[in-house]
């Protein structure tokens, strides 16, 4: 069974180390706050000027003067610090950010992104993906496997606009775990029930099984 | 020295036609509410305005596009806005999409009174295009200009006569930075206090960058995504 | 008679302006501060990260976490505002500073000026000088007309290295003021007891004597 | 995550000779007092250390330069130091003097990830000799480098266990921008609170630059220049 997007959060919350500093991104990214694991202190970065968001408010509560990047209510947690939008990517370009997780539509198998534009739809814009991707030392990316059409999303080459390029070291996807490696996507894992054949069969990048691949634990 | 003016009407009062304004806020979070209703009531037109959003089609900049005063927006993302993509579709709005962190430091070069900075953003991307590349210690770099803007509009959350600026959680943003960057600088607040009231190891953006200051009414401070969870 | 520094700084004190945010150097400069006309609000930068400057403490107190860039104890006034060192030489760089009030040992008539270092001699640095003349817009300086060998400071070009070119808009010396022009220093007023043969003799550089050149009211 | 050590000398255990120092504080005002002594005890050598100025002879980075541990100063202004004096004239010590602005700036590069910057100091002067030089709208800027420190020391006012520092008067200075550019950034407080004490909406570094803090002991905070006026 491909993984839901509740497993795929949860299995890239096990790559949380103590002490990291994470941007999360939105959508599924989002959800990996849900799963950190019991004794590793994060420290989570919103980019709109934030270290040490905390959960939603709840019901009732809220407040307009402190939202996530994603334009939602949230909360500080203890040792919280706001500042500016310079500062907040200043402290993304100087690599202090451990770890960035965001989607996207299409990843090549050199570890190029696409994530911001379909080319004749309508451009709402690159937000702070770019200089996430351009800066950041660890990326992770969320994605389904294929697109609703069944298409490969890891793909030899992007074929929508760049977000940035060679920057993507890892992908869960609801199919497995994947390391961006020189020769290509390198399977570490794969999601319960689903089969290296399905994994090749729906990979069109370059793809490689890594000797001590393993059924993910979700 | 008086800074303080009677309300947004007068602080905007020599915007022209044609300028080109900076407008803090992510969202509508933090945005200049009082400066935008005195704007659409003047009715100034072919603006140009760099803000990391463009407001929703009732409320923030929305507004200024629905009077079709805006000529052209310098954002990161501008969702979420069905009138701003009718006119970007018919080709009345120019739009010029930035990173968001790009579009920070842009603005913070013009306040340090840095013509251009190399940034890592963008590279190998459409957003390359026709920029100069250049190799810092094996990393390319683009080089990115310093925003020139006519008139910088921001809103805190507490300032004093001085214009010294304290802002409040992610409502901080991009204003300090434009702030520094305008040519003049006009500042609404939510508590307009007297010079000595504010601490001055917390001021976030010293008066001398702000030239009109006043404070502003009826904040409705809208919440574009209220996202809560179960008590 | 020519001027004492008391008097050099009270003319310099008529230059400010109601409004003006004023960076006072070390010495002369320093004084002027003590003879700001009244109804004139003037803030005091501080280049080492503060706006707003009162005088010096009473005796007894005086805090070390609170000196201005001659390293002395200060004061602040209401209203005043503490930044870092980076902020502080971005206001200056970006103009925001209307009026810098600085020293020298020697100026030329196209308005260069030397004021950091003497050859074959400890040279301490250029602190915050460089800095200063580089990007303020108007800069008065405040000097006396001769060096101690009765040489003249107002040269058609210096002899010392260089703190910055072409930037020095007036100066203030002990024999009267004198405008930077395209025709070299243009006297305007003359000390009282002062001739302007005396002027001419003591001034090496191009000079030009004003149509309407007035005694200097002290 | 735990960042804070028991003191100074934890905190500077692994900085070794010939490392690269930014040391914060504008002449005495603002000094990591407790790691130039923990650096002092450990006698590490041919330091490089890029600070406002070189101390005196008995307190600050003088105590540094007594012990012949500076290879290097980069600074903006070394006066009021004798030994320092006899250390550069007899060759034993190399200064690279930077104007103060410049000095900041090339602090902030670092931190803000930018590899260099376009700056108005020093032109037409010796410090732009072999310096690349730029126009950008009919003025000419110097091209300075970011920093490279692998270790950053500053002392600020207050601290919490996550490392977010405040800093009082301008004891603030370069302290900031040191302290976001160092690969390692120490901090000494005066003040050192649990995490949440701190108001974040003021908080001048945020603790992800921070990698160790720790509450000083003895602060002398000597006043270089005690100038008074008669009551």
């Amino acid at each position: 069974m491909p993984l839901n997007k509740e497993q795929i959060a949860k299995r890239i919350a096990q790559e949380l180390q103590d002490g990291f500093y994470v941007n999360l991104g939105i959508g599924i990214p989002t959800l990996v706050a849900n799963y950190i694991p019991h004794g590793v202190d994060v420290v989570l970065q919103s980019e709109n000027g934030l270290l040490g968001m905390g959960p939603f408010p709840f019901e009732g509560d809220g407040d307009p003067d402190l939202i996530n990047a994603g334009k939602q209510t949230i909360t500080t947690v203890p040792g919280s610090a706001f500042f500016d939008s310079a500062m907040s990517f200043g402290m993304i370009r100087a690599g202090k950010v451990d770890l960035t997780v965001l989607g996207a539509m299409e990843v090549a198998d050199n570890g190029d992104i696409a994530n911001w534009k379909i080319p004749n739809k309508m451009v709402k814009g690159m937000g702070g993906a770019m200089d996430l991707v351009a800066a950041a030392k660890n990326i992770i990316v969320a994605m389904q496997h294929t697109n609703p059409k069944g298409e490969s999303k890891l793909l030899p080459k992007c074929t929508l606009p760049l977000t940035g390029v060679g920057c993507v070291k890892k992908i869960v996807s609801d199919l497995g775990v994947f390391d961006v490696t020189p020769d290509g996507f390198k399977c570490i894992e794969y999601a319960p029930g689903v089969t290296i054949d399905e994994i090749k069969a729906k990979t069109a990048g370059r793809l490689v099984i890594a000797d001590n691949v393993k059924e993910m634990a979700v | 020295m008086n800074k303080v003016v009677a309300g947004a009407d007068e602080a905007v009062h020599d915007i022209p036609s044609g300028a080109t304004l900076m407008l803090g806020g992510f969202g509508l979070c933090g945005i200049p509410e009082n400066c935008i209703a005195a704007l659409v009531k003047k009715g100034v037109n072919n603006l140009t305005c760099i803000s990391n959003n463009a407001g929703v089609d009732d409320f923030g900049i929305g507004l200024m596009l629905k009077g079709k005063q805006v000529k052209k927006m310098i954002s990161s993302y501008v969702g979420e806005n069905a009138e701003f993509e009718r006119q970007l579709l018919s080709g009345e709005l120019e739009v010029e999409l930035v990173p968001q962190g790009t579009l920070a430091t842009r603005c913070m070069a013009a306040g340090y009174g840095m013509p251009a900075v190399y940034l890592l953003a963008g590279i190998g991307t459409e957003v390359a295009e026709g920029k100069e590349v250049r190799n810092f210690n094996g990393k390319d770099y683009l080089l990115e200009y310093a925003f020139d803007a006519d008139f910088a509009i921001v809103k805190a959350w507490k300032g004093d006569t001085q214009g010294n600026l304290v802002f409040k959680g992610t409502a901080r943003n991009f204003s300090p930075m434009m702030a520094m960057a305008g040519k003049i600088t006009i500042a609404e607040v939510e508590h307009l206090v007297p010079a000595g009231e504010l601490d001055p190891n917390n001021i976030h953006v010293p008066g001398i960058y702000v030239r009109r200051i006043f404070e502003g009414k009826n904040y409705e401070k809208r919440i574009e995504q209220r996202t809560v969870r179960k008590r």
